[in-house]
Protein backbone atom coordinates (compact mmCIF):
# COMPACT_ATOMS: atom_id res chain seq x y z
CA UNK A 1 0.00 0.00 0.00
CA UNK A 2 1.29 3.00 -1.16
CA UNK A 3 0.34 7.12 0.03
CA UNK A 4 1.47 10.56 -0.67
CA UNK A 5 0.04 13.44 0.81
CA UNK A 6 -0.19 16.77 2.32
CA UNK A 7 -1.48 15.75 6.07
CA UNK A 8 0.73 14.21 8.64
CA UNK A 9 0.49 10.40 9.68
CA UNK A 10 0.24 8.92 12.75
CA UNK A 11 2.97 6.25 13.46
CA UNK A 12 0.44 3.98 15.86
CA UNK A 13 -2.17 3.89 13.85
CA UNK A 14 -0.69 3.39 10.27
CA UNK A 15 1.43 0.15 11.93
CA UNK A 16 -2.13 -1.08 13.61
CA UNK A 17 -3.79 -0.73 10.07
CA UNK A 18 -0.89 -2.81 8.67
CA UNK A 19 -1.44 -5.75 11.15
CA UNK A 20 -5.15 -5.62 11.97
CA UNK A 21 -6.80 -9.28 12.36
CA UNK A 22 -3.49 -10.77 12.02
CA UNK A 23 -1.58 -13.49 13.91
CA UNK A 24 0.75 -14.87 11.83
CA UNK A 25 2.88 -11.52 11.71
CA UNK A 26 6.40 -11.80 13.95
CA UNK A 27 8.18 -8.91 12.94
CA UNK A 28 7.63 -5.36 12.21
CA UNK A 29 9.91 -2.66 10.98
CA UNK A 30 8.65 0.94 10.75
CA UNK A 31 10.79 3.67 9.58
CA UNK A 32 10.21 7.67 9.80
CA UNK A 33 11.77 10.26 8.30
CA UNK A 34 11.55 13.52 9.49
CA UNK A 35 12.55 17.34 8.43
CA UNK A 36 15.86 17.96 10.39
CA UNK A 37 17.01 21.44 11.71
CA UNK A 38 20.97 21.76 11.22
CA UNK A 39 21.86 24.03 13.91
CA UNK A 40 18.88 26.61 12.89
CA UNK A 41 19.73 27.04 9.33
CA UNK A 42 16.23 24.74 8.57
CA UNK A 43 12.89 27.10 9.30
CA UNK A 44 10.48 25.26 6.31
CA UNK A 45 11.04 22.47 3.69
CA UNK A 46 9.30 22.17 0.72
CA UNK A 47 8.20 18.78 -0.88
CA UNK A 48 7.92 18.85 -4.68
CA UNK A 49 6.62 15.98 -6.63
CA UNK A 50 5.57 14.24 -10.14
CA UNK A 51 2.16 13.58 -9.09
CA UNK A 52 1.00 10.14 -11.10
CA UNK A 53 4.81 8.83 -11.48
CA UNK A 54 5.19 9.47 -7.72
CA UNK A 55 2.47 7.12 -6.92
CA UNK A 56 3.41 4.44 -9.87
CA UNK A 57 7.32 4.46 -8.83
CA UNK A 58 6.29 3.75 -5.32
CA UNK A 59 4.00 1.41 -6.18
CA UNK A 60 6.68 -0.51 -8.59
CA UNK A 61 9.38 0.04 -5.73
CA UNK A 62 6.80 -1.78 -3.17
CA UNK A 63 6.16 -4.65 -5.76
CA UNK A 64 9.88 -5.05 -6.27
CA UNK A 65 10.02 -5.28 -2.61
CA UNK A 66 7.59 -7.75 -2.41
CA UNK A 67 9.18 -9.56 -5.21
CA UNK A 68 12.48 -10.17 -3.13
CA UNK A 69 11.47 -10.76 0.44
CA UNK A 70 8.17 -12.72 1.98
CA UNK A 71 6.26 -9.64 3.29
CA UNK A 72 3.27 -9.96 4.73
CA UNK A 73 2.26 -6.27 3.95
CA UNK A 74 4.20 -3.32 3.76
CA UNK A 75 3.10 1.00 3.72
CA UNK A 76 4.84 3.57 2.03
CA UNK A 77 3.68 6.91 3.18
CA UNK A 78 5.24 10.31 1.60
CA UNK A 79 4.21 13.79 2.37
CA UNK A 80 4.42 16.61 0.26
CA UNK A 81 4.10 20.42 0.70
CA UNK A 82 5.23 22.58 3.15
CA UNK A 83 6.94 20.96 6.56
CA UNK A 84 9.04 22.25 9.58
CA UNK A 85 11.68 20.69 11.29
CA UNK A 86 11.16 17.82 13.66
CA UNK A 87 7.80 17.07 10.81
CA UNK A 88 7.53 13.88 9.59
CA UNK A 89 8.39 13.64 5.81
CA UNK A 90 8.33 9.52 5.33
CA UNK A 91 6.92 6.35 6.98
CA UNK A 92 7.84 2.94 5.43
CA UNK A 93 6.31 -0.25 7.41
CA UNK A 94 7.24 -3.85 6.51
CA UNK A 95 5.64 -6.61 8.11
CA UNK A 96 7.07 -10.50 7.86
CA UNK A 97 7.19 -13.66 9.77
CA UNK A 98 10.75 -12.75 10.70
CA UNK A 99 13.38 -10.15 11.44
CA UNK A 100 15.43 -10.76 8.66
CA UNK A 101 13.58 -10.16 6.25
CA UNK A 102 11.52 -6.81 7.66
CA UNK A 103 14.73 -5.21 8.52
CA UNK A 104 16.42 -5.84 4.61
CA UNK A 105 13.06 -4.81 3.31
CA UNK A 106 12.52 -1.40 4.92
CA UNK A 107 16.03 -0.66 4.05
CA UNK A 108 15.37 -1.48 0.38
CA UNK A 109 12.62 0.35 0.14
CA UNK A 110 13.90 3.24 1.74
CA UNK A 111 17.38 3.24 -0.56
CA UNK A 112 14.98 2.63 -3.50
CA UNK A 113 12.34 5.77 -2.88
CA UNK A 114 15.45 7.83 -1.90
CA UNK A 115 16.94 7.37 -5.74
CA UNK A 116 13.80 6.74 -7.80
CA UNK A 117 11.06 8.39 -6.79
CA UNK A 118 10.26 11.94 -7.90
CA UNK A 119 10.43 13.89 -4.93
CA UNK A 120 12.55 17.25 -4.62
CA UNK A 121 12.87 18.69 -1.21
CA UNK A 122 13.65 22.66 -0.71
CA UNK A 123 15.07 23.89 2.44
CA UNK A 124 14.97 27.08 3.49
CA UNK A 125 16.05 29.16 6.79
CA UNK A 126 17.37 32.38 7.62
CA UNK A 127 20.27 32.24 4.57
CA UNK A 128 17.83 31.90 2.36
CA UNK A 129 16.41 29.20 0.55
CA UNK A 130 17.56 25.85 -1.71
CA UNK A 131 17.40 23.08 -3.38
CA UNK A 132 18.56 19.72 -1.45
CA UNK A 133 21.60 17.96 -3.72
CA UNK A 134 21.26 14.28 -4.23
CA UNK A 135 23.83 12.28 -2.13
CA UNK A 136 25.99 10.37 -4.45
CA UNK A 137 25.84 7.84 -1.40
CA UNK A 138 22.15 7.08 -1.98
CA UNK A 139 23.02 6.12 -5.49
CA UNK A 140 25.36 3.78 -4.12
CA UNK A 141 23.44 2.45 -1.59
CA UNK A 142 20.56 1.59 -3.93
CA UNK A 143 22.64 0.37 -6.86
CA UNK A 144 24.18 -1.95 -3.66
CA UNK A 145 20.95 -3.86 -3.96
CA UNK A 146 21.47 -5.35 -7.67
CA UNK A 147 24.66 -6.97 -6.41
CA UNK A 148 22.84 -8.84 -3.56
CA UNK A 149 21.31 -12.09 -3.88
CA UNK A 150 17.47 -12.19 -4.12
CA UNK A 151 15.37 -13.29 -1.65
CA UNK A 152 16.76 -16.09 1.61
CA UNK B 1 3.64 16.19 -26.84
CA UNK B 2 3.74 17.63 -23.29
CA UNK B 3 6.59 18.68 -21.29
CA UNK B 4 6.90 19.11 -17.77
CA UNK B 5 9.74 20.74 -15.76
CA UNK B 6 10.19 20.19 -12.32
CA UNK B 7 12.08 21.51 -9.44
CA UNK B 8 15.05 23.87 -9.93
CA UNK B 9 14.72 22.48 -13.79
CA UNK B 10 11.52 24.14 -13.79
CA UNK B 11 12.37 27.17 -12.23
CA UNK B 12 15.21 28.21 -14.53
CA UNK B 13 13.42 27.10 -17.23
CA UNK B 14 10.79 29.91 -16.25
CA UNK B 15 7.46 27.17 -17.38
CA UNK B 16 6.29 24.52 -15.30
CA UNK B 17 4.25 22.70 -18.58
CA UNK B 18 4.13 23.28 -22.41
CA UNK B 19 2.86 21.23 -25.64
CA UNK B 20 5.80 20.82 -27.93
CA UNK B 21 6.31 19.84 -31.50
CA UNK B 22 10.22 19.00 -31.60
CA UNK B 23 12.02 19.16 -35.35
CA UNK B 24 12.02 15.97 -37.01
CA UNK B 25 15.92 15.26 -36.37
CA UNK B 26 15.33 15.34 -32.51
CA UNK B 27 14.91 11.60 -32.13
CA UNK B 28 16.08 11.06 -28.16
CA UNK B 29 15.87 12.17 -25.50
CA UNK B 30 19.43 13.95 -25.13
CA UNK B 31 18.55 15.26 -28.88
CA UNK B 32 15.82 16.69 -27.01
CA UNK B 33 17.63 18.28 -24.61
CA UNK B 34 20.02 19.86 -26.99
CA UNK B 35 16.96 21.32 -29.13
CA UNK B 36 15.23 22.80 -26.14
CA UNK B 37 18.79 24.26 -24.89
CA UNK B 38 18.18 26.05 -28.68
CA UNK B 39 15.02 27.96 -27.31
CA UNK B 40 16.66 30.57 -25.22
CA UNK B 41 18.81 31.78 -22.53
CA UNK B 42 16.44 30.35 -20.05
CA UNK B 43 16.44 26.94 -21.49
CA UNK B 44 20.28 26.63 -22.23
CA UNK B 45 20.99 27.66 -18.16
CA UNK B 46 17.94 24.92 -17.31
CA UNK B 47 19.88 22.64 -19.04
CA UNK B 48 23.81 23.59 -18.74
CA UNK B 49 24.59 20.66 -16.49
CA UNK B 50 22.53 18.29 -18.88
CA UNK B 51 24.41 15.20 -17.76
CA UNK B 52 22.63 15.48 -14.58
CA UNK B 53 19.28 16.12 -15.84
CA UNK B 54 16.89 13.14 -15.52
CA UNK B 55 14.05 12.57 -17.59
CA UNK B 56 11.35 10.57 -18.05
CA UNK B 57 8.95 9.56 -20.50
CA UNK B 58 4.94 8.74 -19.72
CA UNK B 59 6.13 8.36 -16.22
CA UNK B 60 8.85 6.30 -16.03
CA UNK B 61 12.36 6.83 -16.07
CA UNK B 62 14.55 7.01 -19.33
CA UNK B 63 18.32 7.22 -19.72
CA UNK B 64 19.52 10.29 -22.08
CA UNK B 65 19.22 7.74 -25.37
CA UNK B 66 15.73 6.69 -24.88
CA UNK B 67 14.05 7.19 -28.11
CA UNK B 68 11.00 9.86 -27.88
CA UNK B 69 8.94 8.50 -30.88
CA UNK B 70 5.17 7.72 -29.64
CA UNK B 71 5.68 9.91 -26.30
CA UNK B 72 2.95 11.78 -25.02
CA UNK B 73 5.19 13.07 -21.98
CA UNK B 74 8.25 13.99 -21.01
CA UNK B 75 9.53 15.24 -18.01
CA UNK B 76 12.83 17.15 -17.02
CA UNK B 77 13.87 17.21 -13.12
CA UNK B 78 16.93 17.03 -11.08
CA UNK B 79 18.50 13.63 -9.01
CA UNK B 80 15.69 13.04 -6.67
CA UNK B 81 15.68 14.01 -2.73
CA UNK B 82 12.77 12.09 -1.37
CA UNK B 83 12.26 10.24 1.69
CA UNK C 1 16.06 3.42 27.89
CA UNK C 2 15.73 0.14 28.63
CA UNK C 3 12.16 -1.60 30.09
CA UNK C 4 11.22 -5.02 31.17
CA UNK C 5 7.24 -4.46 31.77
CA UNK C 6 4.39 -7.51 31.98
CA UNK C 7 1.96 -4.58 30.29
CA UNK C 8 1.50 -3.68 26.78
CA UNK C 9 3.14 -0.70 25.20
CA UNK C 10 1.46 2.00 22.88
CA UNK C 11 3.85 1.58 19.98
CA UNK C 12 3.23 5.30 19.01
CA UNK C 13 3.74 7.32 22.02
CA UNK C 14 6.66 5.18 22.10
CA UNK C 15 8.15 6.79 19.54
CA UNK C 16 6.70 9.94 20.25
CA UNK C 17 8.49 10.34 23.44
CA UNK C 18 11.93 9.20 21.91
CA UNK C 19 11.95 12.04 19.65
CA UNK C 20 9.60 14.73 21.66
CA UNK C 21 10.88 18.54 21.65
CA UNK C 22 13.99 17.61 19.35
CA UNK C 23 14.47 18.41 15.46
CA UNK C 24 18.14 16.97 15.19
CA UNK C 25 16.37 13.84 14.51
CA UNK C 26 16.55 12.90 10.37
CA UNK C 27 15.66 9.42 10.96
CA UNK C 28 14.11 7.02 13.14
CA UNK C 29 13.36 3.33 13.14
CA UNK C 30 11.15 0.76 15.13
CA UNK C 31 10.85 -2.86 15.25
CA UNK C 32 8.34 -4.54 16.77
CA UNK C 33 8.11 -8.32 17.30
CA UNK C 34 5.06 -10.28 18.02
CA UNK C 35 4.18 -13.64 18.55
CA UNK C 36 3.12 -15.36 15.87
CA UNK C 37 0.62 -18.30 15.73
CA UNK C 38 2.17 -20.70 13.24
CA UNK C 39 -1.09 -22.59 11.96
CA UNK C 40 -3.32 -22.23 14.62
CA UNK C 41 -0.52 -24.29 17.17
CA UNK C 42 0.53 -21.19 19.41
CA UNK C 43 -2.32 -20.61 21.47
CA UNK C 44 -0.41 -18.64 23.94
CA UNK C 45 3.29 -17.62 24.87
CA UNK C 46 5.19 -17.52 28.42
CA UNK C 47 8.11 -15.19 28.74
CA UNK C 48 10.31 -15.90 31.47
CA UNK C 49 13.33 -13.86 32.24
CA UNK C 50 16.05 -13.72 34.88
CA UNK C 51 15.15 -10.06 36.96
CA UNK C 52 18.43 -7.64 37.41
CA UNK C 53 20.56 -9.34 34.67
CA UNK C 54 18.14 -8.78 32.29
CA UNK C 55 18.06 -4.96 32.83
CA UNK C 56 21.89 -4.99 33.07
CA UNK C 57 22.06 -7.01 29.72
CA UNK C 58 19.09 -4.47 27.65
CA UNK C 59 21.34 -1.67 29.35
CA UNK C 60 24.91 -3.27 28.58
CA UNK C 61 23.47 -3.80 24.87
CA UNK C 62 22.26 -0.42 24.19
CA UNK C 63 25.25 1.05 25.36
CA UNK C 64 27.31 -1.20 22.99
CA UNK C 65 24.87 0.39 20.31
CA UNK C 66 25.63 4.11 21.34
CA UNK C 67 29.37 2.98 21.16
CA UNK C 68 29.09 1.95 17.74
CA UNK C 69 26.99 4.32 16.08
CA UNK C 70 25.88 8.00 16.19
CA UNK C 71 22.64 7.54 17.83
CA UNK C 72 20.65 10.69 19.42
CA UNK C 73 17.97 8.30 21.24
CA UNK C 74 17.51 4.53 21.84
CA UNK C 75 14.61 2.44 23.40
CA UNK C 76 14.23 -1.27 24.15
CA UNK C 77 11.02 -2.64 25.52
CA UNK C 78 10.55 -5.65 26.28
CA UNK C 79 7.60 -7.48 27.86
CA UNK C 80 7.14 -10.47 30.21
CA UNK C 81 4.75 -12.89 31.20
CA UNK C 82 1.94 -14.59 29.47
CA UNK C 83 0.73 -13.31 25.56
CA UNK C 84 -1.35 -14.23 22.59
CA UNK C 85 -0.53 -14.60 19.38
CA UNK C 86 -0.42 -10.99 17.67
CA UNK C 87 0.69 -9.25 21.39
CA UNK C 88 3.46 -7.19 21.24
CA UNK C 89 6.65 -8.92 22.55
CA UNK C 90 9.30 -6.11 22.19
CA UNK C 91 9.86 -3.05 20.82
CA UNK C 92 13.28 -1.29 19.72
CA UNK C 93 13.65 2.28 18.88
CA UNK C 94 16.34 3.95 17.61
CA UNK C 95 16.74 7.28 16.39
CA UNK C 96 19.85 9.34 14.42
CA UNK C 97 20.66 12.23 12.29
CA UNK C 98 20.68 9.17 9.25
CA UNK C 99 19.10 6.25 8.02
CA UNK C 100 21.94 3.98 7.80
CA UNK C 101 22.94 4.06 11.60
CA UNK C 102 19.52 4.04 12.65
CA UNK C 103 18.67 1.00 10.78
CA UNK C 104 22.06 -0.40 11.73
CA UNK C 105 21.20 0.13 15.36
CA UNK C 106 18.50 -1.25 15.78
CA UNK C 107 19.20 -4.96 13.52
CA UNK C 108 21.98 -4.83 16.39
CA UNK C 109 20.38 -4.26 19.00
CA UNK C 110 17.89 -7.08 18.31
CA UNK C 111 20.68 -9.38 17.30
CA UNK C 112 22.37 -8.86 20.41
CA UNK C 113 18.89 -8.73 22.66
CA UNK C 114 18.14 -12.27 21.12
CA UNK C 115 21.43 -14.14 22.07
CA UNK C 116 22.08 -12.24 25.34
CA UNK C 117 18.93 -10.85 27.30
CA UNK C 118 17.80 -13.71 29.87
CA UNK C 119 14.58 -14.49 28.20
CA UNK C 120 13.21 -17.77 27.48
CA UNK C 121 9.61 -18.52 25.37
CA UNK C 122 7.27 -21.43 26.39
CA UNK C 123 4.48 -21.89 23.71
CA UNK C 124 1.54 -23.47 24.44
CA UNK C 125 -0.95 -25.01 22.12
CA UNK C 126 -3.09 -27.54 21.37
CA UNK C 127 -0.22 -30.19 21.28
CA UNK C 128 0.58 -29.87 24.73
CA UNK C 129 3.45 -26.76 25.67
CA UNK C 130 7.12 -26.64 24.90
CA UNK C 131 9.93 -24.15 25.71
CA UNK C 132 11.34 -22.33 22.37
CA UNK C 133 14.66 -23.71 21.38
CA UNK C 134 16.97 -21.29 20.77
CA UNK C 135 18.02 -21.13 16.38
CA UNK C 136 21.81 -20.96 15.37
CA UNK C 137 21.05 -18.50 13.06
CA UNK C 138 20.82 -15.64 15.78
CA UNK C 139 24.10 -16.55 17.43
CA UNK C 140 25.63 -16.32 13.93
CA UNK C 141 24.14 -12.71 13.24
CA UNK C 142 25.23 -11.64 16.72
CA UNK C 143 28.62 -13.19 15.93
CA UNK C 144 28.71 -10.92 12.51
CA UNK C 145 28.57 -7.81 14.14
CA UNK C 146 32.08 -8.68 15.62
CA UNK C 147 33.56 -8.92 11.82
CA UNK C 148 31.98 -5.58 10.82
CA UNK C 149 34.14 -2.32 11.06
CA UNK C 150 33.08 0.17 13.84
CA UNK C 151 30.68 3.13 13.19
CA UNK C 152 30.89 5.02 9.98
CA UNK D 1 26.41 -18.98 47.41
CA UNK D 2 23.03 -18.54 45.71
CA UNK D 3 22.19 -21.20 42.77
CA UNK D 4 19.45 -20.12 40.22
CA UNK D 5 17.97 -21.73 37.56
CA UNK D 6 15.70 -20.84 34.73
CA UNK D 7 12.85 -22.14 31.81
CA UNK D 8 13.71 -25.97 31.01
CA UNK D 9 17.07 -25.93 33.41
CA UNK D 10 14.53 -24.58 36.57
CA UNK D 11 11.51 -27.51 35.50
CA UNK D 12 13.91 -30.82 35.31
CA UNK D 13 15.96 -29.39 38.70
CA UNK D 14 12.70 -29.15 39.75
CA UNK D 15 13.46 -26.06 42.26
CA UNK D 16 14.20 -22.52 40.74
CA UNK D 17 17.06 -20.97 43.55
CA UNK D 18 18.71 -22.52 46.70
CA UNK D 19 22.00 -21.69 48.27
CA UNK D 20 24.79 -24.51 48.21
CA UNK D 21 28.10 -24.50 49.59
CA UNK D 22 30.59 -26.66 46.98
CA UNK D 23 33.25 -28.90 48.05
CA UNK D 24 36.71 -27.54 47.64
CA UNK D 25 37.95 -28.79 44.61
CA UNK D 26 34.91 -27.02 42.75
CA UNK D 27 36.57 -24.03 41.36
CA UNK D 28 35.08 -23.75 38.10
CA UNK D 29 31.58 -23.31 36.80
CA UNK D 30 32.08 -26.77 34.55
CA UNK D 31 33.38 -28.14 37.97
CA UNK D 32 30.01 -27.05 39.29
CA UNK D 33 27.96 -28.26 37.18
CA UNK D 34 29.57 -32.09 36.84
CA UNK D 35 29.05 -31.68 41.34
CA UNK D 36 25.45 -30.38 40.79
CA UNK D 37 24.89 -34.20 38.57
CA UNK D 38 26.04 -36.04 41.58
CA UNK D 39 23.43 -34.86 43.65
CA UNK D 40 20.35 -36.78 42.16
CA UNK D 41 18.77 -37.81 39.07
CA UNK D 42 16.92 -34.54 38.55
CA UNK D 43 20.48 -32.74 38.36
CA UNK D 44 21.54 -35.21 36.09
CA UNK D 45 18.70 -34.86 33.77
CA UNK D 46 18.69 -31.01 33.95
CA UNK D 47 22.29 -31.19 33.29
CA UNK D 48 22.36 -33.82 31.13
CA UNK D 49 23.66 -31.77 27.68
CA UNK D 50 25.77 -29.66 29.83
CA UNK D 51 27.53 -28.62 26.62
CA UNK D 52 23.95 -26.49 25.77
CA UNK D 53 23.36 -24.98 29.18
CA UNK D 54 24.73 -21.48 29.80
CA UNK D 55 25.88 -19.44 33.27
CA UNK D 56 25.86 -16.47 34.65
CA UNK D 57 28.00 -15.07 37.31
CA UNK D 58 26.50 -12.38 39.64
CA UNK D 59 24.32 -11.69 36.43
CA UNK D 60 27.04 -11.60 33.81
CA UNK D 61 27.34 -14.45 31.23
CA UNK D 62 30.47 -16.34 31.80
CA UNK D 63 31.85 -19.58 30.33
CA UNK D 64 31.93 -22.58 31.39
CA UNK D 65 35.81 -22.52 32.46
CA UNK D 66 35.21 -19.40 34.19
CA UNK D 67 36.25 -19.28 38.32
CA UNK D 68 33.46 -19.36 40.90
CA UNK D 69 35.42 -18.26 43.73
CA UNK D 70 33.61 -14.51 44.92
CA UNK D 71 30.69 -15.36 43.49
CA UNK D 72 27.57 -14.76 45.30
CA UNK D 73 24.98 -15.62 42.80
CA UNK D 74 25.77 -18.55 39.99
CA UNK D 75 22.63 -19.26 37.18
CA UNK D 76 22.04 -21.72 35.09
CA UNK D 77 19.64 -21.83 31.74
CA UNK D 78 19.32 -22.73 28.53
CA UNK D 79 20.38 -20.95 25.62
CA UNK D 80 18.08 -17.61 25.43
CA UNK D 81 15.22 -17.36 23.24
CA UNK D 82 13.75 -13.57 23.88
CA UNK D 83 13.39 -10.95 21.58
Amino acid sequence: MIRVQKEDFDIGAEIARVRAGRTDIGAIVAFIGSVRDQAGEVSEMTLEHYPGMTETELERIEAEAKARWPLQASLIVHRVGTLEPGDNIVLVVTASQHREAAFEAARFLMDYLKTRAPFWKRESGPGGSRWVEAKADDDEAAADWNKKPAAE
Amino acid sequence: MRLLYFAWVKEKAGIAAEEIEPPAHVGTVGDLIAWLKTRGPEFENAFARSEVIRAAIDKSHVRHDAKIAGAREIAFFPPVTGG
